[in-house]
C-alpha cells in the first residue's frame, strides 16, 4: 500500500487522505471490482451527490485517469475495461462538441442519461440485496417445526380396464393356436434328394451334352415358385453328382444354359 | 453459553413479564427437534425466567387445541391431539391400466366360467400367479365358484355382479363369441411376437402390472 | 378405498364446525416443516371444510404469539417470531456464506422476475456465472420460469416458494422497497439508445488504449 503513495501523489491537495487512500485502493484492488459498471458506480461516490444529478461528463474523465494510471503501473486491465474506456471516450467527445447535424444515432446526452440509469439501477439494485439480507431468515431468525410428523401417504390404486381389453384379450389368447411357428409349405419343393434320386435314373442316357434344364421334372415348370424349386434343386443336385465323378457340367459362356454329360466310367 | 455476556447484562434487567415468558416457552419447544427439559428452557430463556411456571400457562392455552404440549418424560413438546391423527393421513388415488396377465386371466375366467386355476393356465399356456387372481378376488371381479367334482375337487372362479356392472353385461353370456369378435375387427390379424414377453411369465407379482 | 364407507359417511354430515375445522388447520400446519397448500389442506380434511376461512381465524389467534400462522405464497406455515431468534442459537444452522455477485443476482431476479440471464448480466455490467445461477437453484431460491418469446426463446428465472419462505414474504409483492423501485422507472427494462453500446465498439477504439 505505503509503495503506492509515491506512484500516485494525489493531484489534489485538498483531497483527505482517506479519499486517496481509498482512490489507490482502487487500482490495488481491480480484481475486486465486478466489472467496469461496478467500478464506475464506485467512482460515482467520489462526486459525493445523487446518482441523479451526477456528473456523467466527470465520471467518464475520472474512469479514463484511472485507466491511465493502470497502465502506468502497467495492471493489466480485462478486456471489458477496455472496451467502456473506449466508449466512455466516445461519449466525452460527444458531449464536448457541438452537435452534428448530420450525424445519426442517439446524442451524447442520450447515451449519458443512459448510463446514469443503468448506475442508478445497479445501486438500487445493491440496497435491495443488502435489504433482503437484512431480513428475518428462516433458519436463522426464524424457525421452523422442528419435530415435523410425517403425513402416512395411503396409496390405493384403482385397476381399470375395459369391455374392448376384455374381449382383445380373450381373442388374442384363443387366436394364438391359428398362428403356429412357420412351418414350410412342402408341396412346392423339389428337395434335391428327390432330384438326386430322378437324374441317377436318367444319367445314364446323357452320352452327348444335355441341358439340365430338360431334367426338371413333368409339371414343375408352369408354376414360376414350383420351377424355381425345381431348377434350383436339379442343380445342386447337378453339381453333387459331377463332384461323385458321375457327370461333367459344361457351360459356353456366362448365362449360357449348363449341360451335363455322363462321365465315362474308366472300369466300365 | 457461547455468549456468556448476554447473561451478564441480562442480570441487569428484570425477568420478562410471564405472557412473554410463556411466548418463549412455545417458540422453544416448537422449533426444537426434540422435547426440551425445564432445565434447558430456563438456561435457554433469560436469567430470572420461570419456564415452568410458563409451561403451565401454555398448556391450558393449549387445552382443547388442535395441538398439546404434553409432557414426554422428563421433557415438553408440542404433540398433535390424539383425535386428529386421521389428518396426517393423506389418501391418494392412482389409477392404473389392468396388466395383461390379469386381463386374460380375468377374460377366460368370463367366458368358461366356472373355471379352474389349471384351465386357466391351459388356456393361457403359462401359469397364473396367485398375485394376479388375489387381485382381480380383490377388485370383486371374481369370485370362487363351486369345487369341481374331479380329483382333487379344485376350486373354480367365476365373474361377480360387480364385473357385469362395471363391464356393462347382463350375464356373462351376453359377451360376443370369437366369430362376433372377428366380425367386428376385434381379433387381432397378426401373430403375437415370437418373443416372450416378461407378462407371459407371469412368475412374478411386480410384473402383474404395465408401466 | 381400503374404507370406502368413511368418505361415504363424511358426505351425510355436515361440515364440521369452525372451531374444529381451525383446530385442524393448526394440527396439519404444526406438523409439517414446510408450508402447506390451501389446497392440500382441504384434501386431507373432512368434505365440506373451508380451510381458507379457518386460516384467518387462526392466524389471528396466534397475533403476538411466539409462533405465528405465515403466509408463504399459496401456502402457509407456522413459524417462530422473528424477535425470538436470540433463543434459537441452538437451532441455527450455519448457512453459506453467499457471494456478493450470488446475492445481487438473488436480487435482481427477486425484483425483476422474470429475467434472463442476459438482463441480468444487462443489469450488473458482467457475465453471471454458471456456478452463481447453480448454486441458486441447488439452494432452492430460483427455479426456470417460463421461456420468453423472443428470438432464442431464452429461459427466464423466477424465485420459489422456498424463497419466499426463507425471508418471510407473504409473495413477492411484498419485496421491500419494490413499489418506489417500480415508480422509479428502475424495473423497467429500458434499451440501451440504438447506436454505439459498449459491446459492439469498434475494434480500433479499444487499440487507442493498448500499449
Amino acid at each position: 500500500m505505503s509503495e503506492h503513495h509515491d506512484l500516485f501523489p494525489s493531484n489534489d491537495d485538498a483531497q483527505s487522505v482517506s479519499d486517496r487512500l481509498s482512490a489507490e485502493a482502487l487500482i490495488v484492488d481491480v480484481d475486486g471490482f465486478e466489472g467496469p459498471l461496478d467500478l464506475l458506480l464506485t467512482l460515482s461516490r467520489t462526486q459525493k451527490v445523487d446518482l441523479m444529478r451526477i456528473s456523467i461528463l466527470e465520471l467518464a474523465q475520472q474512469y479514463l485517469d484511472f485507466v491511465e494510471r493502470a497502465k502506468a503501473l502497467r495492471i493489466e486491465l480485462a478486456a471489458d475495461y477496455l472496451v467502456m474506456a473506449a466508449w466512455l471516450a466516445f461519449l466525452k467527445s460527444r458531449l464536448l462538441l457541438p452537435p452534428d447535424p448530420a450525424d445519426e444515432g442517439p446524442s451524447g446526452e442520450e447515451m449519458a442519461a443512459h448510463l446514469a440509469f443503468q448506475l442508478e439501477r445497479l445501486q438500487a439494485m445493491r440496497n435491495c440485496a443488502a435489504r433482503l439480507m437484512a431480513r428475518d431468515q428462516k433458519g436463522r431468525d426464524f424457525f421452523v417445526r422442528g419435530i415435523p410428523e410425517n403425513v402416512e401417504t395411503v396409496r390405493t390404486v384403482n385397476y381399470t380396464a375395459n369391455l374392448l381389453d376384455l374381449m382383445q384379450a380373450y381373442s388374442r389368447i384363443r387366436t394364438r393356436d391359428e398362428f403356429r411357428p412357420f412351418v414350410m409349405d412342402r408341396n412346392d419343393i423339389f428337395t434335391m434328394e428327390e432330384a438326386l434320386e430322378r437324374m441317377r435314373g436318367l444319367i445314364g442316357f446323357a452320352v452327348d451334352w444335355v441341358d439340365i434344364s430338360s431334367y426338371l421334372p413333368d409339371g414343375w415348370g408352369a408354376s414360376p415358385m414350383r420351377r424355381r424349386a425345381a431348377t434350383a434343386s436339379t442343380f445342386a443336385a447337378s453339381l453333387e453328382l459331377a463332384k461323385a465323378g458321375k457327370v461333367e457340367l459344361r457351360q459356353s459362356e456366362t448365362f449360357a444354359p449348363l449341360e451335363l454329360r455322363r462321365k465315362a466310367q474308366e472300369n466300365e | 453459553m457461547s455468549e456468556p455476556e448476554v447473561n451478564a447484562t441480562d442480570t441487569l434487567f428484570e425477568a420478562p413479564p410471564m405472557g412473554e415468558q410463556e411466548r418463549m416457552v412455545e417458540a422453544i419447544l416448537f422449533a426444537s427437534a426434540d422435547p426440551v427439559s425445564v432445565k434447558e428452557l430456563n438456561d435457554r430463556m433469560p436469567h430470572g425466567c420461570d419456564a415452568a411456571e410458563a409451561l403451565v400457562h401454555l398448556q391450558k392455552r393449549y387445552e382443547g387445541r388442535g395441538v398439546h404440549v404434553m409432557r414426554v418424560g422428563e421433557a415438553w413438546a408440542f404433540r398433535t391431539a390424539g383425535d386428529l391423527g386421521f389428518l396426517m393421513q393423506k389418501e391418494t388415488v392412482e389409477t392404473r391400466k389392468l396388466s395383461r396377465a390379469a386381463i386374460e386371466t380375468l377374460a377366460i375366467i368370463a367366458y368358461h366360467q366356472p373355471v379352474t386355476r389349471a384351465e386357466i393356465e391351459e388356456i393361457r399356456g403359462v401359469t397364473v400367479s396367485r398375485g394376479t387372481i388375489d387381485l382381480l378376488i380383490e377388485m370383486d371381479w371374481i369370485r370362487f365358484g363351486r369345487r369341481r367334482m374331479t380329483p382333487g375337487r379344485p376350486v373354480t372362479f367365476v365373474v361377480t355382479q360387480n364385473f357385469l356392472d362395471h363391464f356393462g353385461l347382463e350375464s356373462a353370456r351376453d359377451l360376443p363369441g370369437l366369430k362376433e369378435l372377428r366380425s367386428a375387427g376385434l381379433l387381432e390379424s397378426r401373430p403375437p411376437p415370437v418373443e416372450p414377453t416378461p407378462t407371459d411369465e407371469d412368475e412374478d407379482q411386480t410384473e402383474l402390472f404395465e408401466d
